[in-house]
């Protein structure tokens, strides 16, 4: 497998895909777990959806491509978390998918030893507008996996693929990144009250989220209403400034809110700013070992208190 | 994965002491960076350090001093080598002194007409040999083991004092200097005397200090059994060596303990040629220990 | 101290979320030594600042304040133990959110003023006070709260004058 | 609609002054919700708060906002009011108009401003309170000591006199603690066991007290009144009730060459032992490590011998569950060792000063050994390297205390007494014996304690001399003392017989463990913290555990047993109720909404967050949930504001309330 200095060859995927039936197989024969949780073609060429298979002639469904967008992380505690009532799980995760199992872990709500997860080597997936038929190249590759440090995922049951050396892609959520913090706080106010101005509350970012998992949300409270619901700028605004913080030192990168979002705003860039700040204030990092405690629960008696008189 | 090769690369301060009575502690570590393939580049134009006597005259001038060979180590590819110990210590003083004192920073930068670089890591060539290049490396680089040679390593005042200062090792009980030497197949003893004072510069101005303390160093190397004592200073190696005689006199207690830079060791065990090391520039004599211990 | 009084054209709403153990009692203290400062300070009190969520400080930008000062026990002296280590941490963060949206953090104050720091206190309500009052008043969250979208917009006279003619 | 009741004090003149009451009630009264509002001269007088109660009465008001002083003030005073009036106390609250804004202000109109705003914000906060009734909780009136040094055997004798039970855990084979092992002590000179053992035997022989000696803390649960303590007994591979303490067995074992810990290892001791002659429990124990029967199965001579038939080889660790109402924690100290860096510990070692190769350099507990009329050397004063009579002596003190640079920065607080105490028990033996002192500091200060130090001086004829030392240095068969004489400006060298090190009084090993499984907390050097400084020296901040002695701080003998009888005095207190009641500012959780990610867990400093099963009624697990428990919460809210869903609430300040008051801006 070689990829060619501009694209990502697809061959990387294919293999991935054979051992991830394989491997899902083997575990739903042995009955050593009782679903997997992967991705399927979807009905139209080129794309993909989740899955979760429990017969074992049906793990031949399972793919792994650039079009396996989602993480599948969401489906173990929002939708469909049914299916862990039925005994151990398998789940297919990207390195981005695996951080929020791992997040989850450290927030109680999986536990390690109900899991057995298929790690896959991923060289990146297609952003929301990418022309499907194409291989991934800077014109198709997803903003989150310019930048992507965990191609490889680690203390899985099993991680298959092997990562070939990559095209060099321009960081642009990075740049996007300092491009904001150049700005006067003026100007980014403005940037962002454009952008919420346009939010129609329709939640899917708290949808898509895996860390969004509360009975009920905060901003769903009316006794007392701390964000206002309507879709009104003052709202919008609150919304998403709590949102954010909400997942400040929790969130896992996988840009699954912006995917999700119908108005394109650009969420990961607010995650992004946060996990930045919580790495440089308290070395903090979405990882592959569940932490006991999250940047935000713990502290250190000399943690920096420059800001404060 | 193999030990990467040529990839160590320093730059170097020597101080004046290595350009004159301390020729060959300089000659020795030239040679033995080169026969272990690291690279170190002197520092053009570097000035003295000030030593011990500035910094007790005039502590402005003893910082700038510094402060100015730190600025002129910028231009040079690498952390920056220092073998001499009064050299490390006022290096790594003035690191210390400056970095939470803007006041003083200000004024010493503007006295040297530039930036202080308090990033720029000084590090003693123990620390290189120990830390960066690793003491299983050292010890796979040695040709002609020390075996049989009983060696007393002498740290004195400056190698790892004041505490949280040079950072080398432990402040009063080191063991640096002996994990070294030991790669390089010696044996190293146990004794009393490793971190005291040798006198220092009243070898001048009041010797009779110096006899009294140098003496007392030399006796307890003697009475733990060495054969020979390990340096890392210019100062010190004066007292321990020059002064040798003059105490053998005043004690009446021979010692015959040749002095060795501990570079000079440690070249002889990677195989640079004995004649390259200065053995000859030593007022002791260690020729025939050296002989006796079929080094040379 | 009988200073004549200064008429300003523009009086901040400073609110200040203390925790009640140190800067409540701070405050206390500035009073019964009859310290004198802006009377733009209105004095919200908890437990601890391990209390104090960021939606407070979020929801009083929203409903009008101009400045907002958050403080608590010095490190080491929390009457909780280490209430004000977590909310050192959560403000921190909220902090740099704020100031990644826009906010200027000139008008979010924190401190630390203990029991014993009556002056301290009035030193730092008095620096915000003036600080924010020469900043003028925050427009941002003021001008969203006016602010309508979709429906709500009136872009056509017809539908300005139907506005204008509701009882 | 609320009826809500304003009351606007003019304290005297104090609020009058410069605000204008009258305006601040009339502007109260519009405020939709106030049923009523008034002004009056003094509130908190009798009048005032008759004037309160009637308005209750009156106006069947179901809130009250008393706009006056601080309610650090009168807040009890007017809540006691409100209480008597037939109103829930909690939905009473005080309006700060004085120290917040009249004493503070004085612009008239700023200030009536002002005042009114605080009004306002009052009033729309009671709207939203909720009746809370305090919190009770039973007492079992049955308290832990742990550890059985002097300041554990002090405070199980005082509560146990005072009627209660105590279960008394010590980790040693016998109570005695550190003292047992000290010769004589100042300023009295008074034998130490003499004045010890009496009291051992008192705790052996108290009917209150249940002793478990080779024992140590497994698990703690619960919280004030109500703890389960599992105590782990270790096997001692003697049974107590059978044992009659006859000592045969230790006469025959035929290991008898094992380093004698209790003696700092300068004699030794069979593989069955008593660690000493007056130990309490008077019963052996089989030091499994050393024994031959455990090594190697290949020995069984004290079983052959015992006639009670007590040895029991096969016995096993036991788990006891006592349920006690109150801890004291009194697990005392140790001397830091110089020789070696204790792991992960950020001490530095002192290898310059050669304890632990030099065998004629020793710690100061060791030479107590020495000096001991029971001890190894039955009192006499020798050197451990050869046995001969030292006759210079140099005592170095605050080796490692005070040394910030070696990681430890407090004074030790006993060793400069205790070094005094050592150049007067040396003199008194080896009459022709000099005594040097290296020291810093002389700290003396307790009765009789200064007097004491320089009789050790003027009497004794040690020499003090004020310095550190740098270095010690074997020389022939001397220990040469290097250091420096600050007075003189000098540099002295010492050629010294034996050498004593007062090293440094840390807390004992594992106290971070312990402290752990207590849920209590501890500082850097694993001292555990007092709850306050000064006003609460013996409570920790974890209600219903209590400190005594060395444990939260070096600390003498007489501070030692004051503190223990403090902390018997503060147990006492809490068993003179049978249900504690306590202020209802707790959090509670909505388990409706709780999804149990455990962040109020992980950030409550009371460690009084648990999780709890929810189940069906055949006894399926449904969910978990976070449960606030309400005897250990402190009420600080750092649950609350950490919760994602805000499921987790502070009652007194829910967000409702707060949310209510930032309404008001």
């Amino acid at each position: 497998m070689t990829n060619s200095a501009q694209t990502i060859d697809p061959a990387l995927y294919a293999a991935v895909t054979d051992a991830v039936r394989a491997e899902a197989r083997k575990v739903l024969e042995s009955g050593a777990v009782a679903a997997v949780v992967g991705w399927q073609a979807g009905r139209r060429a080129g794309t993909a959806m989740p899955t979760i298979v429990t017969d074992p002639a049906k793990a031949a469904d399972l793919i792994f491509s650039p079009a396996c967008v989602n993480n599948l992380a969401l489906y173990l505690t929002k939708a469909k978390k049914e299916v862990r009532g039925k005994g151990k799980i398998a789940i297919v995760a990207k390195g981005c998918d695996l951080k929020a199992l791992v997040g989850l872990m450290g927030e109680n709500q999986l536990k390690r030893e109900e899991l057995h997860i298929i790690g896959v080597v991923c060289a990146g997936v297609q952003g929301a507008a990418a022309d499907r038929s194409l291989p991934l190249s800077e014109a198709t590759i997803a903003g989150k996996c310019r930048e992507c440090t965990v191609h490889t995922p680690e203390n899985t049951d099993v991680t298959v693929g092997t990562l070939t050396e990559l095209p060099h892609f321009t960081p642009t959520e990075s740049a996007e990144l300092a491009r904001l913090e150049a700005m006067t706080p003026a100007e980014r106010w403005s940037f962002w009250k454009e952008h919420f101005s346009r939010c129609i509350r329709c939640y899917a970012c708290r949808q898509v989220c895996p860390f969004c998992y509360c009975e009920q949300c905060l901003c769903d409270r009316n006794r007392p209403q701390a964000v206002e619901t309507t879709p009104r700028p003052a709202g919008n605004m609150a919304w998403h400034i709590v949102r954010a913080m909400h997942l400040a030192g929790r969130c896992a990168g996988c840009a699954e809110c912006e995917r999700a979002c119908p108005m394109d705003i650009p969420l990961n860039l607010l995650n992004r700013k946060m996990a930045r700040e919580l790495k440089e204030l308290y070395g903090h990092e979405a990882g592959f070992k569940p932490k006991e405690k999250g940047p935000l629960a713990e502290y250190r008696e000399d943690d920096d208190q420059s800001f404060i008189k | 994965m193999t030990p990467a090769k040529n990839l160590l690369t320093y730059s170097y301060y020597p101080g004046c002491s290595l350009h004159a009575s301390a020729k060959e502690y300089d000659e020795s570590t030239r040679g033995l960076f080169k026969a272990l393939k690291i690279g170190l580049q002197e520092v053009p134009d570097w000035l003295c350090c000030g030593a011990t006597p500035a910094h007790n005259v005039d502590e402005l001038l003893s910082l700038s001093l510094c402060a100015k060979n730190l600025a002129l180590a910028d231009g040079v590819e690498g952390d920056l080598a220092v073998a001499c110990a009064a050299c490390f210590s006022r290096l790594k003083v003035t690191q210390h002194h400056l970095a939470d004192n803007d006041a003083k920073r200000t004024q010493v930068e503007y006295a040297i007409d530039g930036k202080v670089n308090l990033a720029k890591p000084v590090k003693h060539l123990l620390e290189i040999l120990a830390k960066d290049f690793g003491l299983d490396n050292l010890a796979a680089a040695v040709h002609k083991p020390l075996s049989g040679l009983k060696v007393a390593c002498y740290y004195g005042c400056l190698l790892t004092r004041p505490p949280d200062v040079p950072q080398l090792d432990c402040v009063e009980a080191p063991t640096i200097m002996e994990r070294v030497i030991a790669a390089a197949g010696a044996e190293t003893v146990d004794w009393s005397h490793r971190m005291e004072c040798c006198g220092a510069n009243f070898t001048l101005s009041r010797p009779g200090v110096v006899l009294k303390l140098s003496g007392d160093i030399l006796q307890s190397a003697k009475r733990a059994g060495a054969h020979c004592l390990m340096v890392a200073c210019p100062l010190c190696h004066g007292n321990l060596d020059i002064r040798q005689k003059e105490i053998e006199e005043a004690t009446g207690e021979r010692f015959d303990m040749p002095v060795f830079y501990m570079t000079q060791l440690l070249a002889l065990a990677v195989g640079v040629s004995p004649s390259k090391l200065g053995f000859d520039s030593m007022i002791v004599n260690p020729l025939p220990l050296l002989r006796e211990k079929g080094l040379v | 101290m009988h200073a004549h009084k200064e008429n300003h054209d523009f009086e901040p709403k400073i609110i200040a979320f203390v925790c009640t153990w140190c800067t409540y009692a701070g405050a206390d203290l500035a009073g019964t030594s009859r310290m004198q400062y802006p009377a733009n300070t209105r004095v919200v009190k908890f437990p601890c600042t391990g209390r104090i969520d960021p939606v407070f400080i979020l929801r009083a930008f929203q409903k009008g304040a101009d400045g907002v000062l958050v403080s608590g026990c010095h490190p080491g002296d929390c009457h909780y133990m280490a209430g004000n280590f977590h909310a050192r941490r959560r403000f921190a963060a909220f902090r740099a959110l704020l100031d990644f949206i826009g906010v200027d953090l000139q008008r979010l104050q924190f401190s630390w003023v203990s029991a014993a720091e009556g002056g301290k206190w009035v030193e730092v309500a008095t620096e915000l006070t003036e600080r924010v009052r020469a900043l003028g008043p925050m427009r941002e969250f003021k001008e969203l709260e006016a602010e309508e979208q979709w429906s709500g917009v009136i872009d056509t006279p017809e539908l300005q004058e139907a506005y204008n003619n509701i009882p | 609609m609320s009826r809500i009741g304003v009351f606007v004090c003019h304290c005297g003149e104090n609020i009058s002054r410069t605000v204008d009451v009258e305006k601040v009630a009339a502007e109260a009264a519009r405020i939709p919700g106030v049923a009523y509002a008034t002004d009056y001269k003094y509130m908190c007088s009798d009048p005032g708060q008759g004037l309160l109660k009637k308005a209750v009465a009156e106006h069947k008001l179901d809130g009250i906002v008393v706009a006056a002083c601080s309610p650090r003030m009168h807040e009890k005073t007017f809540r006691n009011a409100a209480k008597s009036a037939g109103l829930n106390p909690f939905l009473c609250e005080m309006a700060n108009i004085r120290e917040h804004c009249s004493w503070v202000h004085e612009d008239r109109e700023e200030a009536t401003e002002k005042a009114s705003a605080i009004v306002e914000m009052m009033v729309a906060r009671v709207k939203k309170d909720r009746k809370l009734v305090p919190i009770t909780v039973p007492v079992t009136k049955r308290a832990l000591v742990i550890g059985g040094g002097i300041a554990g055997i002090q405070a199980a004798l005082d509560i146990a006199d005072a009627g209660h039970r105590v279960v008394l855990v010590e980790r040693e084979p016998s109570i005695g603690g550190h003292m047992a092992q000290l010769s004589e002590t100042f300023p009295t000179l008074d034998c130490s066991q003499c004045i010890m053992t009496p009291k051992m035997v008192d705790v052996a022989n108290h009917p209150n007290i249940t002793l478990h000696t080779y024992s140590e803390i497994e698990a703690v649960e619960g919280y004030i009144g109500n703890f389960q303590i599992t105590v782990r007994k270790k096997a001692r591979s003697v049974i107590e009730e059978k044992c009659t303490g006859c000592g045969v067995c230790s006469a025959k074992c035929p290991q008898k060459k094992i380093p004698n810990t209790f003696d700092k290892n300068l004699g030794f001791r069979p593989a069955i032992y008593v660690p000493f002659p007056q130990a309490v429990p008077n019963t052996p124990v089989i030091d499994r490590e050393h024994c031959t029967r455990f090594i190697n199965g290949k020995c069984g001579v004290c079983q052959k011998v015992c006639g009670p038939g007590a040895i029991d080889y096969e016995q096993e660790d036991r788990l006891i569950v006592e349920p006690v109402g109150a801890i004291v924690v009194a697990t005392g100290f140790e001397l830091y060792s110089i020789s070696e860096k204790p792991k992960g510990s950020p001490i530095k070692g002192y290898g310059e000063f050669g304890h632990g190769t030099i065998p004629d350099v020793i710690d100061g507990l060791t030479f107590e050994r020495l000096a001991s009329a029971s001890g190894p050397t039955g009192g006499k004063i020798i050197r451990p390297s050869d046995g001969k009579e030292p006759k210079q002596v140099v005592f170095v003190q605050c080796v490692g205390s005070r040394a910030r640079e070696k990681g430890i920065s407090y004074c030790s607080k006993i060793c400069c007494m205790y070094t005094a105490k050592h150049t007067m028990l040396y003199k008194h033996k080896v009459h022709d014996g000099q005594a040097y002192v290296f020291f810093m500091d002389a700290r003396t200060p307790g009765k009789s304690y200064d007097e004491f130090w320089r009789r050790a001086i003027e009497e004794e004829e040690a020499v003090y001399i004020r310095g550190m030392v740098s270095r010690l240095y074997q020389k022939g068969d001397k220990v040469v003392v290097m250091g420096s004489d600050v007075h003189v400006g000098v540099q002295v060298e010492i050629e010294a017989d034996l050498v004593v090190l007062a090293t440094a009084v840390q807390p004992r090993a594992g106290a971070d463990t312990l402290a752990q499984k207590l849920g209590i907390s501890y500082d850097s050097y694993h001292f555990y913290s007092e709850a306050h400084a000064k006003l609460k020296p013996v409570e920790c901040a974890t209600a219903g555990i209590y400190l005594a002695g060395a444990c939260q701080g070096p600390k003498d003998i007489p501070d030692t047993v004051s503190q223990a009888s403090a902390a018997a005095a503060k147990v006492m207190t809490l068993f003179a109720r049978d249900e504690l009641e306590r202020e209802p500012i707790v959090a509670k959780v909505n388990e409706r909404n709780c999804v149990a990610c455990l962040y109020c867990k992980k950030v409550c400093p009371y460690g009084a967050v648990e999780e709890k099963e929810i189940r069906d009624r055949q006894g399926n697990l449904i969910r978990v949930v976070a449960y606030v428990n309400p005897g250990v919460c402190g009420g600080c809210g750092t649950c609350q504001a950490s919760c994602p869903s805000k499921s987790v609430e502070l009652d007194g300040y829910t967000d409702e309330q707060i949310m209510a008051m930032i309404e008001t801006l």
